[in-house]
């Protein structure tokens, strides 16, 4: 039986009209896409992560392909927070939803190119990228210490009035601690998760396949532990999250969706299919329909544990 | 002298009309692309190999970047050759693909070549797959002044496409390395040689294949202070400059995107020692 | 150009004919594999872990499939110690070095295994799962708080002269703090990784897919990962690590000897071919050939980060 | 009475030699199994659809156990007939395979069915894919006394090996949901029918299909006091007893491993509530 579904969701504020956003480093600055469909159909755009200064990135190789996954070392590079307010922003679509994301080498950076974009008319909210090695701290990253993580979201939190969302690195023992250290400091929700840190070697030279041997692992691989941790972290705070990782088709995303995220973002399939983010918001509302679900947010949180379980 | 303007990409499946052995380890792949929009020289597709068939599959996870080799306009769209080799997974896959399957595509892609200058003489260098980019620039140049295709490979079995660029009527010159057919020894030579002719001067130089080669192809034409012009084979998981996976160290500092502002850049403006 | 190889590795003592092991719990008793190859062709076997009494498991369903991966909650199903010794081991072929695992919910029951299991005649080893749930701790795993595993280490070093492996859970946010606590209390080695934390969903019931709600994730999907850890404690500690993780060819394998593992275990990939591991071995042995290794064990440690490493 | 004797199972790559549409979502593989031992009616084999092709995949990444059909035993090996359904992602991949492509088989695996009695008489109750796991059974069966075969289908297209059984001369009786053939209704009634006909009495009963349709199957049985064997079709990673992911409930406390001890079990011996 099939009805008509009211796709909107509200996430922290925010009201997207489809519970599909990109994740950021994954679109670009979101014009890239304009050639493959209208970007109005889909929720909204988080932007590739911004420093203070424009950076340029690692050496080559920064990618490579592992089973139903990839690994990325891309560095820190970006046009920097003014080039993308100046040139980037301008360029996409009035009424679609934009959050910009901030990852900087210590807090006062953080804070200041939150207080440069709080100003912009077109933001939508910020996203924090918590999963950006601290330099002080000899490359923990700032998602993986609980105060580092809660003295971040305190100085951004200060630092803008905007929607503010946390993203949090899936590195760590205990992802409900850190859920509830971003909800304690006033994050109005959070995003994961990021990617695992992982490794390749590439067997011809036995050098890691990633100059920065390193590298963070993202798509389908990585599936059953983002839902893992979406689910653990939004059964231990109040604020909404934001499920990622590896959703690759609407069923994907819904399943995000039933282990409690309010939105999802979709990823590395945005490289393989242009089309994904849209196939995805399709996808979730025919499942919605399908199993007659007036709107999809109310399939948020309906997983149903069996009785039994240990 | 710049670069054909390039039409907008599309994602589409495409059929897979034909897929055979040419030579030892290179296959020819023929794809009916519906709306497909036209491409200028030197510009390439996405193709996955992995998703075809009968569900979706996550591995191999990444399209793989292929020059297109010629295409042929059809109603409602074109017919698209490729021209690859087996090297990894992804091409194996790929070579499985039978006809009727669908394979999708993304593009066009990229920026391709500057033209020659009418009158201009254009040397054009291949190797091993890089081959597959050179022949629509050859189809292109050849109404602007005369063309030298000069190939290598291995040996004569792994030579791609060389009845097309015979059939096109340029100055043909080969190179293989076991001697096999042409010049024994590599392409640059051929190159070195014909820039070493009485009549050289003001040549443009395009070159495409191993990195090794293109750089001692940009030598090579930097030291007759000829223009050279190289196309790229970097490692891609989108091709349409959003991963930032595919870059490329610049002379003057910070990366080009080979997806984007190539993949053919000028030689001079790759920093080589780092360019993989 | 090809050479006669020597695949003989020495693990914490244990000298293996060849560097490949089965991982506990993919293997049964061993025995099962009797009819598909010769026992004594891999270089040892690491027996499904057991607990002080015989436990049966949690309810259907146990597992589930995953981009290039698998999800499993068996629970705690196994024979008991004491009918391992009886029954099981002296089907096992005389010089095939085996190893037992173990696993309890404290850490006095961890030991008492470790004590029965040590007057076997045929027993090469222990390996301890630290991956287990500490009933008194809530749910945490033994091996995701570093006190807690020092204190099993402590334990269960006290318990037995065997070599003594630490199996360590992946699920925590820094791997080699938690291989020196094995190092500085005494263990053989360390092996990793064991699964990582993850769920699905089935969509057509919106249940967990597996009836135990979170399940363990395992397969080509977490090798990255696995790999990564692999190299980060082998950097940490001097003792000897065995790799895990997604490991299907002897390319794989040899992924791991280069980042510092001297030995490795394989695990998923005997359920999707029974010869995996004979066959990882033999493409072990070509590698070295191919590559121009007299020994095996020279491919250990040889992994060459890019002199511009950030 | 026990089931027979099972020889050792061998892990082999098989060449398809048939892979044909038989209804709408139903197929018939036929493999050539090079030392195929042999097997004993209600044994199953572990196919792998993913890793088929040019190069090893692992999306999907675990073999399916599907009941060994029917075998023809030939020089060096035997003809393997699968008879399978487009479930999901792994039957739509096995679907793809060609003539000529390889599918791994590791088999036979399982304890199969004990046959009947001398004189006694057999009912067989399949519904759905549970009809591949009665076939050789039914052969056997034949050969000791009266067998009774009762098919069931939502409809006449999806109904599996009908001409088969046909073929053996068996009591035949469908049922059909829709009632496009047999009588309209579930197979259990037929069951029903059976064993509440006037020379009724001392039979044993063979199910093999949807969990619901066995439990029913059981009960109607033990109802009537004949022994009923089932044939579960469980979740599986390994098929030998490695994995303990197949495991079933058992009415005595703990499980029972699908793959080791069954797929045959007694009926009474199952705890039907939490048996999924
Ligand atoms: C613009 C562009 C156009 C191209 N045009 C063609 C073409 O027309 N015909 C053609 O045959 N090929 C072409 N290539 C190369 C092609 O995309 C594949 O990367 C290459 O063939 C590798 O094959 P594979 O996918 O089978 O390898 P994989 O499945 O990736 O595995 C093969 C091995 O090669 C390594 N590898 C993969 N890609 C690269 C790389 N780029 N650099 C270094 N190592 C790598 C992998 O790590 C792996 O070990 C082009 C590349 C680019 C960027
Ligand atoms: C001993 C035995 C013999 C069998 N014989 C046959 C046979 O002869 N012919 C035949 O067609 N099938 C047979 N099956 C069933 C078969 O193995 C597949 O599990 C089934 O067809 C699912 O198809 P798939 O692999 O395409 O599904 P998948 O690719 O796994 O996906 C289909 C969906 O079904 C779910 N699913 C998969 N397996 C099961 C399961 N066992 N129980 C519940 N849900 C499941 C998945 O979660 C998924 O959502 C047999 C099973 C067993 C144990
Ligand atoms: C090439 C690449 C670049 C990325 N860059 C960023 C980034 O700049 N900021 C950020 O927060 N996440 C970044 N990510 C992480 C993604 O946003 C996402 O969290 C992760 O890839 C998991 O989702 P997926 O599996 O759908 O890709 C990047 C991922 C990839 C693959
Ligand atoms: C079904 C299943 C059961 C397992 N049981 C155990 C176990 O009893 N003890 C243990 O230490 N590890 C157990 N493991 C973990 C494996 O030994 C191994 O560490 C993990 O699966 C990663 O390796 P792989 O990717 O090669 O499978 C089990 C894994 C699977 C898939
Ligand atoms: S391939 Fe993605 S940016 Fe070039
Ligand atoms: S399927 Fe692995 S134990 Fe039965």
């Amino acid at each position: 039986m099939t009805v008509a579904v009211d796709t909107e969701v509200n996430l922290g504020g925010i009201t997207l009209r489809n519970p599909v956003l990109t994740a950021s480093g994954t679109f670009g600055y979101g014009s890239e896409f304009a050639p493959f469909f209208a970007l109005d159909r889909i929720g909204g755009i988080v932007a590739k992560s911004l420093t203070l200064e424009p950076r340029s990135g690692n050496l080559p190789p920064r990618i490579a392909e592992t089973p139903a996954g990839m690994l990325n070392a891309i560095g820190l590079e970006n046009v920097g927070v003014d080039a993308f307010l100046a040139e980037k922003l301008p360029l996409l679509p009035e009424g679609l939803p934009v959050l910009a994301s901030v990852f900087e080498t210590d807090i006062d950076r953080y804070a200041e190119v939150c207080k440069r974009l709080s100003g912009a008319p077109k933001l939508a909210g910020l996203e924090i990228n918590a999963s950006c090695p601290h330099v002080k701290s000899g490359g923990i990253e700032f998602g993986q210490r609980v105060e580092l993580l809660a003295r971040l979201v305190r100085e951004t939190r200060r630092a803008s009035s905007l929607p503010l969302f946390i993203k949090l690195s899936p590195n760590v023992t205990d992802i409900r601690e850190m859920a509830r250290a971003c909800e304690a400091e006033g994050a109005d929700g959070i995003s994961l998760i990021n990617t695992l840190q992982a490794l390749d070697v590439d067997l011809a030279t036995r050098r890691p396949a990633l100059r920065n041997g390193l590298g963070g692992l993202s798509g389908p691989a990585i599936r059953p532990v983002a839902l893992r941790m979406v689910w653990q972290a939004s059964q231990a705070v109040k604020i909404p999250v934001c499920g990622i990782g590896g959703i690759m088709t609407g069923e994907d995303a819904v399943k995000f969706l039933v282990c409690g995220a309010t939105a999802v973002q979709v990823g590395t399939a945005n490289y393989l299919n242009p089309m994904a983010a849209v196939e995805v918001a399709d996808g979730i509302e025919r499942y919605a329909a399908a199993h007659g679900f007036a709107r999809v947010s109310e399939l948020v949180g309906t997983l149903r544990p069996y009785a039994s379980s240990r | 002298m710049s670069a054909s303007p390039s039409p907008p990409a599309i994602r589409v499946d495409a059929e897979v009309r034909a897929n055979q052995e040419e030579g030892a380890e290179n296959r020819r792949l023929r794809l009916g692309v519906p709306g497909w929009p036209g491409s200028a020289p030197g510009q390439f597709a996405m193709l996955s190999p992995g998703s075809r068939g009968a569900a979706e599959r996550y591995d191999p996870l990444l399209p793989r970047p292929m020059a297109v080799y010629r295409t042929v306009p059809e109603a409602g769209g074109a017919e698209l050759e490729i021209l690859y080799k087996l090297s990894g997974r992804g091409t194996r896959l790929l070579a499985d693909a039978r006809p009727g399957a669908t394979v999708r595509v993304v593009g066009p892609l990229g920026v391709g070549f500057p033209l020659p200058q009418l009158g201009q003489r254009a040397l054009l260098v291949g190797g091993g797959t890089g081959i597959a980019s050179l022949y629509e620039l050859a189809a292109a140049a050849q109404a602007r002044g005369p063309v030298v295709v000069l190939l290598g490979a291995r040996s004569a079995a792994d030579l791609m496409g060389r009845a097309d660029f015979v059939a096109l009527g340029v100055d043909l010159r080969v190179a293989t390395e076991d001697g096999s057919e042409g010049t024994p020894g590599r392409v640059t030579e051929l190159l070195e040689t014909a820039l070493a002719a009485p009549d050289a001067g003001g040549e443009i130089v395009y070159a495409c294949g191993p990195t090794p080669m293109m750089r001692r192809a940009a030598e090579i034409a930097a030291r007759r202070e000829c223009r050279c012009l190289v196309s790229l084979e970097n490692r891609m998981a989108c091709g349409f400059g959003v991963c930032l996976g595919c870059a490329v160290p610049r002379t003057e500092g910070g990366f080009a995107l080979v997806c984007r502002d190539g993949p053919v850049l000028d030689a001079g403006s790759v920093r080589w020692e780092e360019a993989s």
